[in-house]
């Protein structure tokens, strides 16, 4: 049984989350003085606790791997590696929110809430630990899509997230009652351990499953799952869809890890990186045709959007499919491509938002006629643009190769010919309308006449600079990040 | 040794003159004709003194070859050589004299032309290949020089570009020559992939050796045959001469009468090592047939050079025939002889032309200066013309005492003593002897026709002159070689009735050995003693001379009649025969032939592969927009689907998955609810499945 | 069949009738209402598996508190003046064909499924049961005790902010 | 007669006419009863497997925080529905449909 | 640092440069670009004097020269290195060259010559260090390098139709490329331990097994073959040609299109040996077809870019076929006529751009008689046509001979029908420059300039290449003989 005590010392390995707690509360006080609320001093409050809170993560980095409150939640390497990760894109988001939410109280403590969900999305091993992290960044979110109350666009974003959320979380929720009930426990860890040793029905244990990655799936727009996905981001404020595109798909891939891998899978030996599912679902497969349908999709419903968000969104939907290709052969390599996929993914995605952002912030449009030869007037913008979609894209040198490059030496690896060449094929379908930007920028000419250059708010270019950077450093020199997902990569263990 | 280099020097001096002339060819005094000229005439000089070394020496193996390294592969080498021996010698010397008296003429049938510095580079640089498919030993150098030679052709024939006619009449010249070249490299593949080697000696030495023997062999023969027929415009590649005529008359004469197309003859007499039975026969029989053929149709012919240029191409016939017939001396020798009074016509024609084109230029009349129908009474005008064109129409048509009589003789001799061994191929004297009979009578049809009779244009009369001293002296100087006496100066007497005597003969001996070996005679049941190879005119001789003369004469006693006394109609004739006479007129609807058939498909066919690239590929990648241009082209032989079929491509098939997708994106969350719903169905049925 | 069981069919049918009425009933309020009904059966079913405190959790939070929201929600989002507050239907065909499929698959699965049956009698637990769910709920279950106060923050945050009208 | 499977079919039933409400319902908050229904069939399987599978009280404690999580859903949702219900006048779902293809 | 890395990166550095630039300075921004490309010249030239012409490379390390070997990623055996031997130097040495020319040939781009000439030196740096590269993960990144400023500069600096090539043209190359990528994820794991290293890749090759050579060996074709152009994967070259502007063509067509047949060269064929032999029919087929198809489709078009375009095609089956063979003669025809055709085509596609910059336009039968208004243009001309359709004397008849001499043992047929694509060559060169050059002129033309002294100097090296080349071949042979010889040991022993 537990006692007070454990729990009093599992706290010190919850600094991270107690931190993010903490400053929710901060921002919401904040929020309702007056005086305090007028003075931008909110973002720097949220800034302060995120950058806090990493500072806690990385310290976790040190620490053994082990459950906290009771089989809750694990602290390990995979763990901190993610909260490190969100916690790095709220910081972004938070800066790319200035000039657009400037003293929105309840945003920031949204925002951060929602941080705080991802956190445990990608650290919980118990049942309703999952559904509750869940629910906390899917309402969270819900709110945060449809921030822009007044605006039609905005508020129907919010209602099909929400109610594409419920439903979701609802299967999700039906599904685990099953595993519950095959297993009699309520840790994935301890379902898998129980589930191995059992015979079990495939049908029942596929459909749970296949209930549960419903529920996770939508997270990540994974098809079928994704229907809500161009919708939502094309009504929410751009900063907002900046955050989906990277938080919460994230979040969803963590928690899909977690499922995957420690919850209806089992290491072949300590030492070899390689799994095998429970039951006889062939998950591999079946995640292997999912993914390959979800960059198709992806890929072919971008190429005849007009709108960039929309756009972007379709391909966020492809980029979720080509981090599943990570997921279909159950291997170290694959998870590892995974984990410097995302990381990639979060310098070039938030990279191309931002940008779209600091564009449509002054041409109050995101429709790509609107782009037609703004590489005069915008040149840096631009430019940063072209090097983001050059790297979604997966041409080098650019991060986006490597993580590509990664994605697909796994699934050669494993001998899944077939779906390399998908990718293959989908990588040059994406290069036509991502290209279709750069042609529009720097090959069309301007529709009018007002050459006048582009007023970019100084923070959009400073983070696009700041993402900048390192989506081509890490395309030339990429062993320090890759070290990094490998020492990451330690969520093995088994409940005590 | 040093005469070899002696020879290099004569290759090469052409060359360097070219390059003078086309980099500063403008700025030098008198534009550089005399550098040009004088070049030449100091080749020629030097050919001399190597013919006459050779003579002194007097030795038919005389043979000097120098090697070098050009290519190498370390695995695989293609050295160069050079060689010296009697029959370059004498090719030399022919081509250094012809060069060189034509470069003179030249001077005053070009002079005014705005591309006259030009003009003398293109003739060195034609210089500069015909000598090097004289002098290379190697068969690859032959065959570089053999292109560049078809090159100063095309450049020359071409030379007034600005006439559509000559434009054409060199692209085409090329083009035919390709075709033939085409055939001489494939021969080459041949000899190399099984030899290994491209020298002349070493393929000696392997075909010796029975390296290569047999069809293929056979195949190599007749394929460097139509490297020949090509050049020397032996029947069916014959349609570019006529048509090269474009050119300035020097260079018909030069090229295309003297000495490139000559180079095909040429050739052959240096494989005639390899030729086996059947592709000698085959050249005895194009060759044959050539002569007579192309006799046919100059016999209609009204233009001055294209009688001349049919003329051409039925003598380059006879040679061809010679060789065939085993001949190997007489056909060697006819191309010596030949190229001198060809040359002589040619200038001949040139000096007529030239009076003509100002007499006419003059009164202001557009009559075709070349028309032989305008001309007339010419002789009492043009005096040295006239005899010296006369002296080369008796040579060509054979008469006794001149060059061609001795030289034609052996050939027609070759002939009939080759049919006497092998009945079955009696066509070819007959193809011999009818063509001199009609050679005989077309050229005095020119000449009666041009230097007798009544100017046609009265008023021009009184304008036509000789031409210039720079132009008759070579005529002159042509003429001169006209006779036999030339030829027939032996070792150290000189024999007038016996044609198989004389210093060429004891220079010129054919190879010791040929292809041709008794067990592999096909078309003889006879075998052959090895020592009666190859068949030399001797027995038939007589014969030969008799009936020689007999058809000559009668040919030329026809044309008299015809055209001086008038008491043969030629137009009743024609209207006799109006479809002989309109194919031979037509010279047999050839070209017409080519037009219809090979140039068409090959239009047709590129006509095609554009379309293929354009529709088929691009439409197949590019997708609907194509679909339009892919209808118009199969409407109404399949319907819709069919092609929609065929030109929905990876990319409209891309474009419909995706529109597809889309159509899902109603925007009702409820519908998507429903594709969630599904979406699962779907992922369960297909694991059960 | 025991009066036990009676009963026990009597709320199942309760339950799924209810449920049949929310979907198919044509006015909102009697769906809101007939939710009401199925939202009991589902408590009395509770107190059938021994989870008597849930039951009660279920009648006041789930009946007292969203239903009655809900119902707010019904009477804010019609104009008071139509009085036939009705919620036609779309897309029958589609939803029977997916809701008989769905149906089809989860029932074929729970019978299919070979489910572990109890040999213990249940007999003591239900008086243990309130106890026990407030001592888990203070140590084994504390983490998710308190981010469900933190996702009731959020509820909280993001509902008044969604309601508020737009100040400025 | 009170066995797991019969409990599990209710909780079917109840799932099934949830989705069928999801579904076909054009009134955004009957669609969120659906929703509850969905929740509910969950919890009944939480409580019936706890209750027949262990005698444990993970299933009870499951089913609780299921709650709620329900609550909150219900909250936000109906903020939600009351925003679009103020920027659009309807709540029908079929007419929320300004973002599409 | 080596001379590889300089003669990659100095390019690049001088695209760095130019960026800081000011926009308006174009004088400056053409002198370092000058200097760049200049360098890079010189220092490929003092190589070229230390070139020791014995030493084989292909799959030996220690064979290689000016070899730069560093660890670059160590998880993934990534190395940085670099080497040279006789199959890369002579392409190295074509590109530095033409590279050079083509900055003077870009003089009067006329608009964004900053971006122009920036895109230009990165263009240059990703060609060289694709030449250099011996790992082929930085070979696969120096290759990607090359198609963004590529497709920057067909697309803003093109023609009418500039946006659809571009992206034609990236959309092919990008699919193929990727395919080689697979493949060398397929290698990578294949080979225990797992390596990039291209000689490594080689050495092992013995224990690939034949399904694995079959299946790569078609991956990676496809790739090269968009690249080369092989029939039926051409359609974006006449488009991109069309619309690129002069200088670009000329890079495309003199280096780009040698980058498909390098690739088979360097790293199929020794890399899968058995599936070299068993497909060599195969390529020797599309050879022939790539011959007679470019011929073919050459000679049916109006516009004259599209022409020398398709003459491009035609050109590179001659190398197809003679890599097809492992004769001696073979292979070391078709680098041969890989250079030989950098060269000539790179002369064409100038003189392309030099009578569109004067009449602004390209169709055939428009011209006429041009001959008499610009006679040193016709002269240079017709060289450039001499020489493409294989006029012995100049560079383009050697290799074609010895591809042909090559070939011709191993596959007769095909080389017969080969052969005769050499006169429907002749025939459309001849037929064209009659239609340009020949006849009367028109009057509209008779004010057109003759070509300038810059045009000249563009042309000039090359002409005395291709002659000397011609005349004399043993120069560049010499560069490259031992080295194919030794990869024909090793692809077919």
């Amino acid at each position: 049984m537990v006692d007070a005590d454990n729990i009093i010392k599992d706290l010190q390995f919850f600094y991270p989350e107690i931190v993010l707690t903490v400053t929710i509360l901060f921002v919401i006080i904040a929020e309702l003085i007056p005086s305090i609320k007028k003075k931008l001093i909110i973002p720097f409050l949220s800034l302060a606790g995120l950058l806090l809170s990493i500072f806690f993560s990385v310290r976790l980095f040190d620490v053994q791997e082990r459950f906290l409150f009771s089989n809750m939640i694990i602290v390990d390497h995979l763990g901190v590696f993610f909260r490190i990760f969100f916690a790095l894109a709220s910081v972004i988001i938070v800066l790319l929110s200035i000039p657009t939410f400037k003293r929105a109280g309840e945003y920031y403590a949204l925002l951060l809430t929602a941080t705080l969900g991802m956190y445990l999305m990608a650290s919980s091993t118990h049942i309703i630990m999952i559904a509750l992290s869940l629910e906390i960044v899917g309402i969270t979110c819900y709110v945060l899509a449809g921030y822009r109350r007044s605006e039609r666009r905005s508020s129907e974003a919010a209602l099909k997230y929400m109610l594409y959320g419920a439903v979701s979380t609802g299967v999700m929720l039906y599904g685990f009652s099953f595993l519950y009930g095959m297993s009699g426990e309520v840790n994935i860890y301890k379902i898998r351990d129980i589930l191995m040793l059992e015979p079990i029905d495939n049908l029942l244990l596929l459909v749970s499953v296949i209930f549960i990655l419903a529920g996770i799936g939508y997270k990540i727009a994974m098809v079928p799952f994704h229907f809500w996905c161009p919708d939502v981001y094309e009504g929410a404020p751009t900063p907002v869809t900046t955050f989906f595109s990277v938080g919460p798909k994230v979040a969803g891939i963590a928690l899909l890890i977690r499922f995957v891998f420690a919850g209806i899978s089992v290491q072949v030996s300590e030492t070899v990186e390689q799994w095998i599912s429970i039951g006889d679902i062939d998950l591999q497969f079946m995640l292997a045709v999912l993914s390959a349908i979800t960059m198709t999709l992806g890929n072919t419903a971008a190429l005849a959007q007009r709108n960039l968000k929309r756009l972007l969104a379709y391909s966020c939907i492809a980029h979720a499919g080509y981090i599943l290709m990570g997921f279909t052969m159950f291997t170290g390599a694959g998870i590892n491509a995974v984990l410097f996929y995302v990381i990639v993914y979060l310098f070039m995605n938030f990279g191309a938002f931002i940008v779209v952002d600091g564009i449509a912030l002054r041409l109050k449009s995101e429709n790509i006629d609107k782009y037609r030869g703004l590489a005069s007037r915008a040149p840096y913008l631009c430019f940063a643009l072209t090097v983001f979609l050059i790297s979604l894209t997966g041409i080098p040198p650019t991060a986006g190769f490597i993580g590509k490059v990664l994605l697909f030496a796994a699934v050669i690896d494993s001998k899944l010919y077939w779906l390399a060449v998908v990718g293959a094929v989908n990588v040059v379908v994406s290069l036509y309308y991502y290209f279709r930007i750069i042609k529009a920028m720097y090959l069309e000419k301007p529709i009018s006449a007002d050459e006048l250059p582009l007023a970019i708010p100084r923070i959009h270019i400073f983070l696009t600079t700041l993402l900048l950077i390192p989506t081509i450093y890490f395309g030339l020199f990429w062993s320090p990040l890759r070290e990094w997902t490998t020492f990451s990569l330690n969520f093995m263990l088994s409940i005590d | 040794m040093t005469l070899l280099y002696l020879a290099i020097i004569i290759w090469l001096l052409p060359l360097l003159t070219f390059i003078i002339q086309i980099f500063f060819g403008n700025r030098l005094p008198r534009k550089g004709d005399w550098v040009v000229v004088g070049a030449m005439f100091i080749d020629l000089a030097l050919a001399l003194v190597i013919f006459g070394n050779v003579i002194y020496k007097y030795n038919p193996d005389f043979r000097a070859v120098l090697q070098f390294d050009w290519i190498s592969l370390g695995g695989q080498d293609f050295p160069l050589g050079f060689v010296l021996d009697n029959v370059t010698a004498v090719m030399l010397v022919v081509v250094t004299l012809v060069s060189a008296l034509i470069f003179l003429y030249s001077i005053g049938y070009m002079k005014g032309d705005p591309l006259y510095s030009r003009y003398f580079a293109y003739l060195s640089f034609f210089a500069f290949s015909m000598l090097g498919v004289v002098l290379f030993e190697n068969l690859f150098g032959i065959y570089i020089c053999w292109e560049l030679v078809g090159l100063s052709s095309y450049l020359l024939i071409g030379f007034w570009f600005e006439k559509d006619s000559a434009s054409d009449a060199g692209k085409k010249a090329f083009i035919t020559n390709r075709v033939g070249d085409f055939g001489m490299f494939l021969g080459m593949l041949i000899v190399f992939s099984a030899l290994g080697t491209f020298s002349l000696e070493g393929i000696k030495n392997g075909v010796e050796s029975g390296q290569l023997s047999g069809t293929l062999l056979t195949a190599a023969g007749i394929l460097f045959f139509m490297g020949a027929v090509g050049k020397s415009a032996q029947f069916p590649l014959h349609v570019w001469l006529p048509d090269a005529m474009e050119g300035p008359t020097p260079v018909s004469a030069l090229i295309h009468a003297a000495t490139m197309v000559a180079a095909g003859v040429y050739l052959i007499v240096r494989i005639v090592f390899m030729l086996t039975p059947v592709s000698t026969v085959v050249i005895a029989y194009i060759g044959g047939f050539t002569a007579f053929f192309a006799a046919t149709i100059a016999l209609t012919q009204n233009d001055i050079k294209r009688i001349l240029a049919y003329s051409t191409v039925s003598q380059l016939g006879y040679m061809m025939l010679a060789l065939g017939t085993g001949s190997y001396a007489a056909g060697l020798f006819h191309l010596m002889t030949h190229a001198f009074f060809k040359a002589l016509l040619f200038l001949g024609s040139g000096s007529i032309i030239y009076a003509m084109h100002h007499a006419l230029h003059a009164v202001n009349n557009d009559a075709d200066p070349q028309n032989i129908n305008n001309m007339g009474g010419l002789r009492r005008k043009m005096k040295v013309t006239f005899w010296t064109y006369l002296v080369a129409t008796l040579a060509i048509s054979g008469v006794p005492f001149t060059s061609g009589f001795i030289s034609k003789d052996a050939i027609l001799a070759g002939t009939l003593s080759f049919a006497g061994r092998y009945p079955q191929h009696f066509l070819l004297p007959f193809f011999g002897f009818a063509a001199a009979g009609i050679t005989a009578f077309y050229m005095f049809r020119l000449v009666f026709k041009t230097f007798f009779g009544e100017f046609k244009i009265s008023e021009a009369r009184e304008h036509i002159h000789e031409s210039g001293k720079i132009m008759t002296v070579p005529l002159v100087g042509f003429a001169v070689f006209c006779f036999f006496a030339f030829y027939t100066a032996g070792n150290n007497s000189i024999s007038l009735s016996s044609p198989g005597e004389g210093w060429f003969y004891d220079l010129i001996k054919p190879p010791e050995q040929t292809a041709m070996t008794a067990a592999e005679m096909p078309f003889s049941e006879e075998i052959y003693e090895q020592e009666e190879l190859p068949a030399e005119p001797g027995a038939s001789h007589s014969y030969a001379i008799f009936l020689s003369l007999l058809i000559v004469g009668a040919g030329i006693v026809v044309s008299y009649r015809t055209y001086i006394s008038k008491t043969i109609s030629a137009e009743t004739w024609a209207a006799m025969y109006p479809r002989l006479y309109r194919g031979m007129y037509n010279k047999w609807y050839i070209d017409e032939f080519y037009h219809a058939t090979v140039i068409k498909l090959i239009f047709v066919w590129s006509a095609l592969c554009r379309w293929f690239d354009n529709v088929i590929i691009d439409g197949i990648v590019n997708g609907s927009a194509r679909i339009t241009v892919i209808f118009s082209w199969f409407e109404g032989k399949f319907d819709n689907i069919v092609i929609d079929g065929i030109v929905n491509g990876i990319a409209n098939a891309t474009q419909i998955l995706g529109w597809f997708t889309r159509q899902f994106q109603t925007g009702r969350i409820q519908n998507y609810l429903v594709g969630f719903l599904i979406g699962i169905f779907v992922i369960i049925i297909f694991r059960m499945m | 069949m025991s009066g036990f069981d009676i009963v026990f069919l009597f709320f199942a049918v309760i339950t799924i009738g209810s449920a049949a009425l929310v979907v198919f009933s044509k006015k909102i309020t009697h769906a809101a209402f007939a939710l009401m009904f199925s939202l009991f059966g589902v408590a009395g079913l509770y107190v059938f598996l021994s989870a008597d405190f849930l039951a009660a959790v279920q009648i006041i939070i789930y009946i007292g508190g969203i239903l009655v929201l809900l119902l707010f929600g019904v009477l804010l989002t019609v104009k008071i003046s139509s009085i036939t507050i009705t919620t036609q239907s779309t897309q029958r065909i589609w939803g029977a064909i997916a809701g008989t499929g769905l149906f089809i698959l989860v029932l074929t699965i729970i019978i299919r499924a070979d489910w572990f049956i109890p040999e213990k009698d249940p007999g003591d637990i239900y008086f243990t049961q309130s106890r026990q769910i407030g001592e888990r709920l203070m140590t084994e279950y504390l983490l998710p005790f308190e981010i469900a106060s933190v996702l009731l923050l959020a509820a909280l945050i993001g509902a008044m902010f969604m309601i508020r009208s737009e100040d400025k | 007669m009170i066995t797991l499977d019969s409990c599990l079919i209710i909780g079917a039933a109840l799932f099934t006419l949830g989705f069928l409400a999801v579904l076909t319902k054009r009134n955004a908050i009957s669609v969120l009863m659906g929703v509850e229904l969905i929740l509910n069939a969950a919890n009944i399987n939480f409580v019936a497997f706890g209750f027949f599978r262990s005698y444990e009280i993970h299933g009870v404690l499951i089913a609780l925080f299921v709650i709620v999580i329900a609550v909150s859903e219900a909250a936000v949702a109906l903020a939600i529905v009351l925003n679009i219900y103020r920027n659009m006048r309807t709540v029908n779902l079929d007419e929320v449909d300004s973002l599409k293809k | 640092m080596g001379f590889l890395t300089l003669i990659t990166f100095i390019p690049l550095v001088g695209a760095a440069i130019i960026t800081f630039l000011p926009k308006g300075k174009i004088a400056l921004i053409k002198k370092v670009s000058v200097a760049a490309t200049g360098l890079t010249l010189l220092l490929t030239i003092i190589m070229l004097l230390r070139f020791d012409r014995t030493m084989p490379g292909i799959n030996k390390e220690g064979q290689f020269q000016f070899v730069e070997h560093h660890k670059w990623i160590e998880v993934f055996n990534i190395d940085y290195f670099m080497g040279v031997d006789g199959l890369s130097f002579p392409m190295i040495l074509l590109t530095a060259l033409l590279c050079f020319l083509c900055v003077f040939a870009s003089w009067n781009i006329d608009r964004a010559q900053k971006g122009y000439f920036a895109l230009f030196l990165l263009l240059e740096t990703g060609m060289i260090g694709t030449f250099c590269s011996l790992d082929f993960f930085l070979f696969y990144i120096f290759w990607e390098v090359m198609l963004l400023p590529m497709y920057f500069l067909i697309g803003i600096w093109g023609g009418p139709r500039r946006e659809y090539a571009a992206i034609k043209f990236f959309l092919y190359t990008l699919f193929g490329s990727l395919l080689m990528l697979l493949s060398m994820l397929a290698f990578y794991f294949t080979n225990e331990p797992h390596t990039f290293n291209m000689l490594t890749i080689m050495q092992n090759s013995i224990t690939y097994t034949r399904t694995f050579q079959y299946w790569v060996y078609i991956a990676l074709f496809i790739g090269f073959a968009i690249k080369v152009p092989i029939f039926p994967f051409h359609t974006w070259l006449p488009d991109a040609h069309v619309e690129a502007p002069t200088p670009i063509s000329v890079i495309l067509a003199a280096i780009l299109l040698k980058m498909g047949t390098y690739g088979l060269l360097r790293i199929s064929y020794p890399m899968l040996p058995d599936a070299a032999n068993y497909f060599a029919y195969g390529l020797a087929i599309l050879g022939l077809i790539n011959i007679l198809y470019g011929a073919f489709a050459a000679m049916a078009q109006t516009d004259l870019k599209k022409l020398v375009a398709y003459s491009s095609i035609s050109h590179m089956g001659y190398v197809l076929l003679g890599m097809s063979v492992f004769t001696s003669a073979g292979i070391n025809g078709a680098v041969l006529q890989m250079f030989n055709h950098g060269t000539i085509t790179a002369m064409l596609f100038l003189i392309v751009g030099v009578i569109y910059d004067r009449a602004h336009h390209r169709e055939i039968s428009g011209f006429g008689g041009l001959g008499s208004q610009m006679p040193i243009y016709t002269g240079i001309t017709s060289f450039a046509f001499f020489a493409s359709f294989g006029l012995p004397g100049l560079s383009g008849f050697i290799s074609e001979a010895m591809v042909f001499i090559g070939a011709f043992p191993v596959y007769k047929y095909i080389t017969v029908f080969a052969v005769s694509g050499v006169i429907i060559t002749a025939g459309y060169f001849l037929w064209t420059l009659q239609r340009i050059f020949l006849g009367k002129l028109q009057d509209k033309y008779k004010t057109l300039p003759e070509i300038s002294g810059m045009e000249i100097f563009t042309l000039a090296p090359l002409m005395i290449i291709i002659l000397f080349v011609g005349v004399y071949p043993m120069p560049v042979l010499n560069l490259m003989r031992a080295s194919l010889n030794y990869l024909i040991e090793v692809v077919h022993p």
